[in-house]
Protein backbone atom coordinates (compact mmCIF):
# COMPACT_ATOMS: atom_id res chain seq x y z
CA UNK A 1 0.00 0.00 0.00
CA UNK A 2 3.00 2.17 -0.90
CA UNK A 3 1.73 5.57 -2.09
CA UNK A 4 2.63 7.01 -5.49
CA UNK A 5 4.53 10.39 -5.19
CA UNK A 6 6.40 11.94 -7.82
CA UNK A 7 7.43 15.22 -9.14
CA UNK A 8 8.55 14.59 -13.02
CA UNK A 9 9.83 16.37 -15.80
CA UNK A 10 7.64 13.80 -18.22
CA UNK A 11 4.43 14.86 -19.12
CA UNK A 12 1.60 13.15 -17.30
CA UNK A 13 -0.42 10.34 -18.39
CA UNK A 14 -3.71 10.42 -16.67
CA UNK A 15 -4.51 6.75 -18.19
CA UNK A 16 -0.92 5.74 -16.61
CA UNK A 17 -1.23 7.05 -13.58
CA UNK A 18 -4.80 5.40 -13.04
CA UNK A 19 -3.19 2.11 -14.24
CA UNK A 20 -1.09 1.92 -11.69
CA UNK A 21 -3.37 2.44 -9.08
CA UNK A 22 -5.67 0.09 -10.20
CA UNK A 23 -3.10 -2.26 -10.96
CA UNK A 24 -2.75 -2.43 -6.72
CA UNK A 25 -6.33 -3.37 -5.99
CA UNK A 26 -6.44 -7.16 -5.66
CA UNK A 27 -9.13 -8.87 -8.19
CA UNK A 28 -9.81 -11.15 -5.80
CA UNK A 29 -13.66 -12.45 -6.60
CA UNK A 30 -15.01 -10.90 -9.21
CA UNK A 31 -14.25 -11.58 -12.70
CA UNK A 32 -15.69 -9.11 -14.45
CA UNK A 33 -18.14 -6.19 -14.93
CA UNK A 34 -20.41 -5.71 -17.68
CA UNK A 35 -22.72 -2.83 -18.03
CA UNK A 36 -25.72 -2.50 -19.89
CA UNK A 37 -27.93 1.33 -20.46
CA UNK A 38 -31.09 2.49 -22.09
CA UNK A 39 -28.60 4.70 -24.15
CA UNK A 40 -31.00 7.40 -25.30
CA UNK A 41 -32.46 7.70 -21.93
CA UNK A 42 -29.12 7.26 -19.99
CA UNK A 43 -27.83 10.46 -22.42
CA UNK A 44 -30.92 12.50 -21.97
CA UNK A 45 -30.64 11.82 -18.25
CA UNK A 46 -27.08 12.94 -18.10
CA UNK A 47 -27.22 16.02 -19.90
CA UNK A 48 -30.15 16.50 -17.49
CA UNK A 49 -27.79 15.95 -14.80
CA UNK A 50 -25.65 18.59 -16.59
CA UNK A 51 -27.61 21.33 -17.11
CA UNK A 52 -29.16 21.20 -13.47
CA UNK A 53 -25.17 20.91 -12.24
CA UNK A 54 -25.08 23.90 -14.32
CA UNK A 55 -27.47 25.95 -12.23
CA UNK A 56 -26.71 25.02 -9.06
CA UNK A 57 -22.48 25.72 -9.70
CA UNK A 58 -22.72 29.12 -12.11
CA UNK A 59 -18.63 28.66 -12.36
CA UNK A 60 -18.81 25.44 -14.25
CA UNK A 61 -17.14 25.81 -17.54
CA UNK A 62 -16.70 22.61 -18.93
CA UNK A 63 -18.18 19.11 -18.73
CA UNK A 64 -17.97 15.87 -19.66
CA UNK A 65 -19.43 12.72 -18.57
CA UNK A 66 -18.49 9.42 -20.57
CA UNK A 67 -19.77 5.47 -19.26
CA UNK A 68 -18.92 2.45 -20.52
CA UNK A 69 -20.81 -0.08 -21.56
CA UNK A 70 -20.87 -3.85 -22.26
CA UNK A 71 -17.96 -5.76 -20.83
CA UNK A 72 -15.64 -3.90 -18.53
CA UNK A 73 -12.82 -6.19 -16.64
CA UNK A 74 -11.86 -5.24 -13.66
CA UNK A 75 -9.41 -2.55 -13.64
CA UNK A 76 -10.89 -0.64 -16.92
CA UNK A 77 -12.43 2.67 -16.04
CA UNK A 78 -16.31 2.44 -16.13
CA UNK A 79 -17.14 6.24 -15.74
CA UNK A 80 -15.70 9.83 -16.23
CA UNK A 81 -16.84 12.83 -15.05
CA UNK A 82 -14.42 15.86 -15.81
CA UNK A 83 -15.09 19.20 -15.17
CA UNK A 84 -13.54 22.84 -15.80
CA UNK A 85 -14.44 25.52 -13.89
CA UNK A 86 -13.13 28.79 -12.78
CA UNK A 87 -12.94 27.28 -9.22
CA UNK A 88 -12.20 24.09 -8.14
CA UNK A 89 -14.15 23.89 -5.25
CA UNK A 90 -17.07 24.79 -7.78
CA UNK A 91 -15.55 21.97 -9.88
CA UNK A 92 -15.05 19.45 -7.01
CA UNK A 93 -18.44 19.85 -5.78
CA UNK A 94 -20.06 19.32 -9.09
CA UNK A 95 -17.70 16.11 -9.70
CA UNK A 96 -19.62 14.30 -6.22
CA UNK A 97 -22.88 15.71 -7.10
CA UNK A 98 -22.64 14.33 -10.67
CA UNK A 99 -21.36 11.08 -9.53
CA UNK A 100 -24.76 10.72 -6.64
CA UNK A 101 -26.97 11.37 -8.28
CA UNK A 102 -25.61 9.59 -11.78
CA UNK A 103 -25.06 6.50 -9.70
CA UNK A 104 -29.37 6.28 -8.67
CA UNK A 105 -30.99 8.39 -11.45
CA UNK A 106 -29.54 7.09 -15.16
CA UNK A 107 -30.43 3.98 -16.45
CA UNK A 108 -27.30 1.87 -16.72
CA UNK A 109 -27.09 -1.63 -15.13
CA UNK A 110 -24.26 -3.16 -13.53
CA UNK A 111 -23.63 -7.24 -13.49
CA UNK A 112 -21.15 -8.95 -11.96
CA UNK A 113 -20.14 -12.49 -13.48
CA UNK A 114 -18.16 -14.46 -11.07
CA UNK A 115 -15.48 -17.17 -11.83
CA UNK A 116 -13.95 -18.16 -8.68
CA UNK A 117 -17.09 -18.24 -6.33
CA UNK A 118 -20.48 -16.26 -6.77
CA UNK A 119 -21.43 -14.80 -3.48
CA UNK A 120 -23.41 -17.52 -2.33
CA UNK A 121 -20.19 -19.52 -2.64
CA UNK A 122 -21.03 -21.38 -5.70
CA UNK A 123 -18.86 -21.04 -9.08
CA UNK A 124 -19.20 -18.75 -11.84
CA UNK A 125 -22.74 -17.31 -11.80
CA UNK A 126 -24.02 -13.55 -12.66
CA UNK A 127 -25.95 -10.59 -10.85
CA UNK A 128 -27.13 -7.86 -11.18
CA UNK A 129 -25.86 -5.20 -8.25
CA UNK A 130 -28.11 -2.26 -7.29
CA UNK A 131 -27.00 1.04 -5.97
CA UNK A 132 -28.23 2.73 -3.08
CA UNK A 133 -31.95 3.99 -3.78
CA UNK A 134 -34.45 3.92 -6.39
CA UNK A 135 -34.44 6.68 -9.22
CA UNK B 1 -51.52 -6.16 -35.95
CA UNK B 2 -51.41 -2.73 -37.81
CA UNK B 3 -54.92 -1.93 -37.30
CA UNK B 4 -54.48 -1.57 -33.65
CA UNK B 5 -52.98 0.83 -31.80
CA UNK B 6 -49.64 -0.49 -29.51
CA UNK B 7 -47.24 0.59 -27.42
CA UNK B 8 -43.75 -0.81 -27.23
CA UNK B 9 -42.43 -2.48 -24.08
CA UNK B 10 -38.14 -2.00 -23.32
CA UNK B 11 -37.07 -4.28 -20.76
CA UNK B 12 -33.34 -3.95 -19.31
CA UNK B 13 -31.03 -6.07 -17.28
CA UNK B 14 -32.89 -8.37 -14.71
CA UNK B 15 -36.11 -7.65 -16.69
CA UNK B 16 -34.80 -8.58 -19.45
CA UNK B 17 -33.30 -11.90 -17.93
CA UNK B 18 -37.09 -12.71 -16.76
CA UNK B 19 -38.88 -11.52 -20.18
CA UNK B 20 -36.38 -13.04 -22.23
CA UNK B 21 -37.08 -10.12 -24.56
CA UNK B 22 -35.26 -6.72 -25.16
CA UNK B 23 -38.98 -5.26 -26.44
CA UNK B 24 -42.23 -6.51 -27.27
CA UNK B 25 -45.65 -4.56 -28.45
CA UNK B 26 -49.07 -4.53 -26.76
CA UNK B 27 -52.43 -3.32 -27.90
CA UNK B 28 -53.03 -0.32 -26.57
CA UNK B 29 -56.51 0.44 -24.50
CA UNK B 30 -57.59 3.62 -23.26
CA UNK B 31 -57.06 3.99 -18.87
CA UNK B 32 -53.66 1.85 -19.07
CA UNK B 33 -52.17 2.94 -15.77
CA UNK B 34 -49.16 1.59 -13.10
CA UNK B 35 -51.43 -1.19 -11.77
CA UNK B 36 -52.74 -2.58 -15.83
CA UNK B 37 -49.48 -2.20 -16.74
CA UNK B 38 -48.27 -4.57 -14.04
CA UNK B 39 -50.82 -6.73 -14.66
CA UNK B 40 -50.95 -7.14 -18.50
CA UNK B 41 -46.93 -7.45 -18.37
CA UNK B 42 -47.20 -9.79 -15.38
CA UNK B 43 -49.89 -11.81 -17.54
CA UNK B 44 -47.41 -12.09 -20.61
CA UNK B 45 -44.06 -12.88 -18.46
CA UNK B 46 -45.49 -14.21 -15.48
CA UNK B 47 -41.29 -14.36 -14.07
CA UNK B 48 -41.79 -10.27 -14.40
CA UNK B 49 -43.58 -10.19 -11.46
CA UNK B 50 -40.49 -10.27 -8.78
CA UNK B 51 -38.43 -7.97 -10.39
CA UNK B 52 -41.27 -5.22 -11.03
CA UNK B 53 -41.88 -4.85 -7.70
CA UNK B 54 -38.30 -3.07 -7.66
CA UNK B 55 -38.88 -1.56 -10.49
CA UNK B 56 -40.07 1.75 -12.33
CA UNK B 57 -41.62 2.78 -14.93
CA UNK B 58 -39.91 5.24 -17.40
CA UNK B 59 -42.57 6.54 -20.35
CA UNK B 60 -40.90 8.21 -23.70
CA UNK B 61 -38.02 8.14 -21.57
CA UNK B 62 -39.11 10.23 -18.15
CA UNK B 63 -39.62 8.46 -14.93
CA UNK B 64 -43.30 8.14 -14.20
CA UNK B 65 -44.66 8.11 -10.81
CA UNK B 66 -45.62 4.62 -9.64
CA UNK B 67 -50.16 5.80 -9.20
CA UNK B 68 -52.28 6.35 -11.82
CA UNK B 69 -51.70 10.10 -12.34
CA UNK B 70 -50.85 8.93 -15.81
CA UNK B 71 -51.84 6.36 -18.46
CA UNK B 72 -50.21 4.81 -21.31
CA UNK B 73 -50.81 6.70 -24.77
CA UNK B 74 -50.90 5.02 -28.13
CA UNK B 75 -47.29 4.83 -29.84
CA UNK B 76 -45.67 5.42 -25.82
CA UNK B 77 -42.30 3.50 -25.33
CA UNK B 78 -42.42 1.96 -21.96
CA UNK B 79 -39.30 1.44 -20.62
CA UNK B 80 -39.39 -1.09 -17.41
CA UNK B 81 -36.30 0.20 -14.62
CA UNK B 82 -34.97 -2.27 -12.35
CA UNK B 83 -32.50 -0.55 -9.45
CA UNK B 84 -29.86 1.16 -11.11
CA UNK B 85 -26.36 0.71 -10.95
CA UNK B 86 -24.22 2.81 -12.83
CA UNK B 87 -20.94 4.22 -11.98
CA UNK C 1 -19.74 25.25 -24.65
CA UNK C 2 -21.83 21.85 -26.17
CA UNK C 3 -21.28 18.98 -23.29
CA UNK C 4 -19.32 15.67 -23.74
CA UNK C 5 -21.93 12.90 -23.23
CA UNK C 6 -21.04 9.47 -24.34
CA UNK C 7 -22.39 5.97 -23.86
CA UNK C 8 -19.45 3.90 -25.38
CA UNK C 9 -18.39 0.37 -25.45
CA UNK C 10 -14.98 1.64 -26.32
CA UNK C 11 -12.41 1.62 -23.67
CA UNK C 12 -12.40 5.04 -21.80
CA UNK C 13 -8.90 6.66 -22.36
CA UNK C 14 -9.12 9.26 -19.43
CA UNK C 15 -6.49 11.13 -21.53
CA UNK C 16 -8.29 11.50 -24.46
CA UNK C 17 -10.94 12.90 -22.24
CA UNK C 18 -9.20 15.10 -20.49
CA UNK C 19 -7.60 16.94 -23.88
CA UNK C 20 -11.51 16.85 -25.22
CA UNK C 21 -11.68 19.14 -22.14
CA UNK C 22 -8.92 21.62 -22.62
CA UNK C 23 -8.70 21.43 -26.37
CA UNK C 24 -11.91 23.84 -25.54
CA UNK C 25 -10.10 26.17 -23.35
CA UNK C 26 -9.74 29.41 -25.01
CA UNK C 27 -5.67 29.63 -24.87
CA UNK C 28 -5.94 33.91 -24.74
CA UNK C 29 -2.68 35.36 -22.93
CA UNK C 30 -0.50 32.77 -21.35
CA UNK C 31 1.76 30.52 -23.26
CA UNK C 32 3.28 28.69 -21.35
CA UNK C 33 3.40 27.57 -17.82
CA UNK C 34 6.62 26.72 -16.31
CA UNK C 35 6.75 25.06 -12.53
CA UNK C 36 9.92 24.56 -10.32
CA UNK C 37 10.27 22.37 -7.21
CA UNK C 38 12.29 22.11 -4.17
CA UNK C 39 11.99 18.45 -5.43
CA UNK C 40 12.50 16.64 -1.89
CA UNK C 41 11.43 18.53 0.14
CA UNK C 42 8.24 19.06 -2.09
CA UNK C 43 7.91 14.88 -2.49
CA UNK C 44 8.24 14.89 1.55
CA UNK C 45 5.76 16.99 2.05
CA UNK C 46 3.11 15.48 -0.30
CA UNK C 47 3.91 11.95 1.65
CA UNK C 48 2.83 13.81 4.80
CA UNK C 49 -0.16 15.64 3.56
CA UNK C 50 -0.91 11.83 2.61
CA UNK C 51 -0.56 10.58 6.00
CA UNK C 52 -2.45 12.85 7.10
CA UNK C 53 -5.43 12.37 5.05
CA UNK C 54 -5.29 8.65 5.92
CA UNK C 55 -5.45 9.69 9.33
CA UNK C 56 -9.12 12.07 8.52
CA UNK C 57 -10.02 9.67 6.12
CA UNK C 58 -9.73 5.97 6.95
CA UNK C 59 -11.46 4.42 4.27
CA UNK C 60 -8.61 5.52 1.87
CA UNK C 61 -7.04 2.44 -0.06
CA UNK C 62 -4.41 3.67 -2.15
CA UNK C 63 -3.41 7.28 -3.35
CA UNK C 64 -1.30 8.97 -6.48
CA UNK C 65 -0.48 12.28 -6.46
CA UNK C 66 2.28 13.57 -9.62
CA UNK C 67 3.36 17.30 -9.93
CA UNK C 68 4.63 18.41 -13.84
CA UNK C 69 8.10 20.40 -13.61
CA UNK C 70 9.32 22.46 -15.94
CA UNK C 71 7.90 23.75 -19.28
CA UNK C 72 4.11 22.69 -19.30
CA UNK C 73 2.08 24.20 -21.67
CA UNK C 74 -1.45 25.50 -21.08
CA UNK C 75 -3.66 22.27 -22.01
CA UNK C 76 -1.26 19.73 -20.29
CA UNK C 77 -2.14 18.30 -16.92
CA UNK C 78 -0.08 19.86 -14.62
CA UNK C 79 -1.01 17.57 -11.65
CA UNK C 80 -2.97 14.66 -10.56
CA UNK C 81 -4.45 14.03 -7.30
CA UNK C 82 -6.02 10.06 -7.70
CA UNK C 83 -7.47 7.96 -4.98
CA UNK C 84 -9.41 5.04 -4.46
CA UNK C 85 -11.14 4.48 -0.93
CA UNK C 86 -14.11 1.67 0.00
CA UNK C 87 -16.84 4.58 -0.18
CA UNK C 88 -16.83 7.67 -2.81
CA UNK C 89 -17.79 10.55 -0.48
CA UNK C 90 -14.61 9.98 1.26
CA UNK C 91 -12.25 9.61 -1.64
CA UNK C 92 -13.82 13.11 -2.92
CA UNK C 93 -13.47 14.69 0.38
CA UNK C 94 -10.40 13.46 0.41
CA UNK C 95 -8.74 14.74 -2.88
CA UNK C 96 -10.84 18.04 -2.29
CA UNK C 97 -8.82 18.03 0.81
CA UNK C 98 -5.61 17.35 -0.93
CA UNK C 99 -4.97 19.58 -3.38
CA UNK C 100 -6.24 22.46 -0.89
CA UNK C 101 -3.31 21.78 1.13
CA UNK C 102 -0.85 21.05 -1.73
CA UNK C 103 -1.57 24.31 -3.08
CA UNK C 104 -0.71 25.95 -0.24
CA UNK C 105 2.20 24.29 1.57
CA UNK C 106 4.26 22.38 -1.09
CA UNK C 107 7.33 23.79 -2.62
CA UNK C 108 6.11 24.14 -5.72
CA UNK C 109 6.12 27.69 -7.52
CA UNK C 110 4.38 28.04 -11.07
CA UNK C 111 5.95 30.76 -13.83
CA UNK C 112 3.38 31.94 -16.98
CA UNK C 113 5.59 32.92 -19.66
CA UNK C 114 3.78 35.63 -21.33
CA UNK C 115 4.00 36.11 -25.70
CA UNK C 116 0.86 38.06 -26.45
CA UNK C 117 0.80 40.77 -23.87
CA UNK C 118 1.73 40.08 -20.10
CA UNK C 119 -0.43 41.38 -17.54
CA UNK C 120 1.20 44.66 -17.52
CA UNK C 121 0.15 45.62 -21.19
CA UNK C 122 3.87 44.45 -22.43
CA UNK C 123 4.66 41.98 -25.06
CA UNK C 124 6.40 39.34 -23.29
CA UNK C 125 7.85 38.49 -19.82
CA UNK C 126 7.45 36.40 -16.93
CA UNK C 127 5.77 36.33 -13.50
CA UNK C 128 6.12 34.25 -10.72
CA UNK C 129 2.69 33.41 -9.61
CA UNK C 130 1.09 33.01 -6.08
CA UNK C 131 -1.92 31.02 -4.35
CA UNK C 132 -4.08 31.97 -2.06
CA UNK C 133 -2.23 31.87 1.89
CA UNK C 134 1.65 31.64 2.62
CA UNK C 135 2.79 28.15 3.59
CA UNK D 1 36.80 26.78 3.93
CA UNK D 2 37.13 23.44 5.30
CA UNK D 3 37.84 24.69 8.28
CA UNK D 4 35.28 26.49 9.08
CA UNK D 5 31.61 25.07 9.90
CA UNK D 6 29.24 25.69 7.18
CA UNK D 7 25.39 26.09 6.37
CA UNK D 8 23.47 25.62 2.67
CA UNK D 9 21.12 27.92 1.52
CA UNK D 10 18.97 27.03 -1.71
CA UNK D 11 17.11 29.98 -3.58
CA UNK D 12 13.88 29.10 -5.81
CA UNK D 13 11.68 30.52 -7.98
CA UNK D 14 11.76 34.44 -7.26
CA UNK D 15 14.23 34.18 -4.28
CA UNK D 16 16.75 32.67 -7.14
CA UNK D 17 15.71 35.59 -9.82
CA UNK D 18 16.90 37.57 -7.04
CA UNK D 19 19.85 35.95 -5.92
CA UNK D 20 21.03 34.70 -9.15
CA UNK D 21 22.08 31.33 -7.79
CA UNK D 22 20.51 27.81 -7.07
CA UNK D 23 22.55 27.34 -4.11
CA UNK D 24 25.46 28.55 -1.57
CA UNK D 25 27.34 28.64 1.41
CA UNK D 26 27.39 30.86 4.52
CA UNK D 27 29.89 30.16 7.35
CA UNK D 28 28.28 29.21 10.44
CA UNK D 29 28.60 30.86 13.54
CA UNK D 30 26.09 30.42 17.04
CA UNK D 31 22.76 32.33 17.52
CA UNK D 32 21.77 32.94 13.67
CA UNK D 33 18.01 33.47 14.15
CA UNK D 34 15.32 34.54 10.97
CA UNK D 35 16.18 38.05 12.20
CA UNK D 36 20.09 37.54 11.76
CA UNK D 37 19.62 34.67 8.99
CA UNK D 38 17.85 37.79 6.86
CA UNK D 39 20.68 40.03 7.30
CA UNK D 40 23.05 38.08 6.10
CA UNK D 41 21.26 37.19 3.12
CA UNK D 42 20.65 40.62 1.93
CA UNK D 43 24.07 41.41 3.04
CA UNK D 44 25.39 39.13 0.19
CA UNK D 45 22.23 39.36 -2.36
CA UNK D 46 21.07 43.25 -1.68
CA UNK D 47 18.01 42.00 -4.43
CA UNK D 48 17.00 39.29 -1.96
CA UNK D 49 15.09 42.11 0.82
CA UNK D 50 11.92 42.18 -0.98
CA UNK D 51 11.36 38.70 -1.59
CA UNK D 52 12.52 37.96 1.64
CA UNK D 53 9.37 39.82 3.08
CA UNK D 54 7.11 37.64 1.48
CA UNK D 55 9.35 34.08 1.97
CA UNK D 56 9.51 31.21 4.61
CA UNK D 57 12.68 29.81 6.06
CA UNK D 58 12.51 25.82 5.50
CA UNK D 59 15.15 24.32 7.78
CA UNK D 60 16.10 20.52 6.86
CA UNK D 61 12.72 20.64 4.47
CA UNK D 62 10.73 21.73 7.49
CA UNK D 63 9.04 25.01 7.76
CA UNK D 64 10.23 27.23 10.45
CA UNK D 65 8.30 29.73 12.22
CA UNK D 66 9.19 33.38 11.83
CA UNK D 67 10.63 34.37 14.88
CA UNK D 68 13.79 33.61 17.28
CA UNK D 69 12.18 30.10 18.49
CA UNK D 70 15.39 28.53 16.45
CA UNK D 71 18.95 29.25 15.20
CA UNK D 72 20.93 27.73 12.14
CA UNK D 73 23.07 24.75 13.24
CA UNK D 74 26.42 23.66 11.17
CA UNK D 75 25.58 21.66 8.16
CA UNK D 76 21.95 23.06 8.15
CA UNK D 77 20.01 23.12 4.89
CA UNK D 78 18.04 26.43 4.59
CA UNK D 79 15.61 27.07 1.72
CA UNK D 80 14.09 30.32 0.76
CA UNK D 81 10.90 29.11 0.34
CA UNK D 82 9.11 32.18 -1.88
CA UNK D 83 4.90 31.94 -1.65
CA UNK D 84 4.23 28.99 -3.55
CA UNK D 85 1.92 28.37 -6.25
CA UNK D 86 1.79 24.51 -7.55
CA UNK D 87 -1.60 22.75 -7.93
Amino acid sequence: MKDIVKITSDIISLDEIANALLAKIQNKEVKTLAYEAYIPMAEKSIQSLINTARQKWDDLIHVAIVHKIGDCPVGETSVVIAVSSGHRKQGLEAVHWLIDELKVKVPIWKKEVYTNGGPDGTDGGEVWKANNALP
Amino acid sequence: QGNFAQFTVLYFASAKDASKVDTDKFEWSAGINAQTLTNLLVERHPDLGYVLKTSMFAVNMEYMENDSSWTVQPGDEVAIIPPVSGG
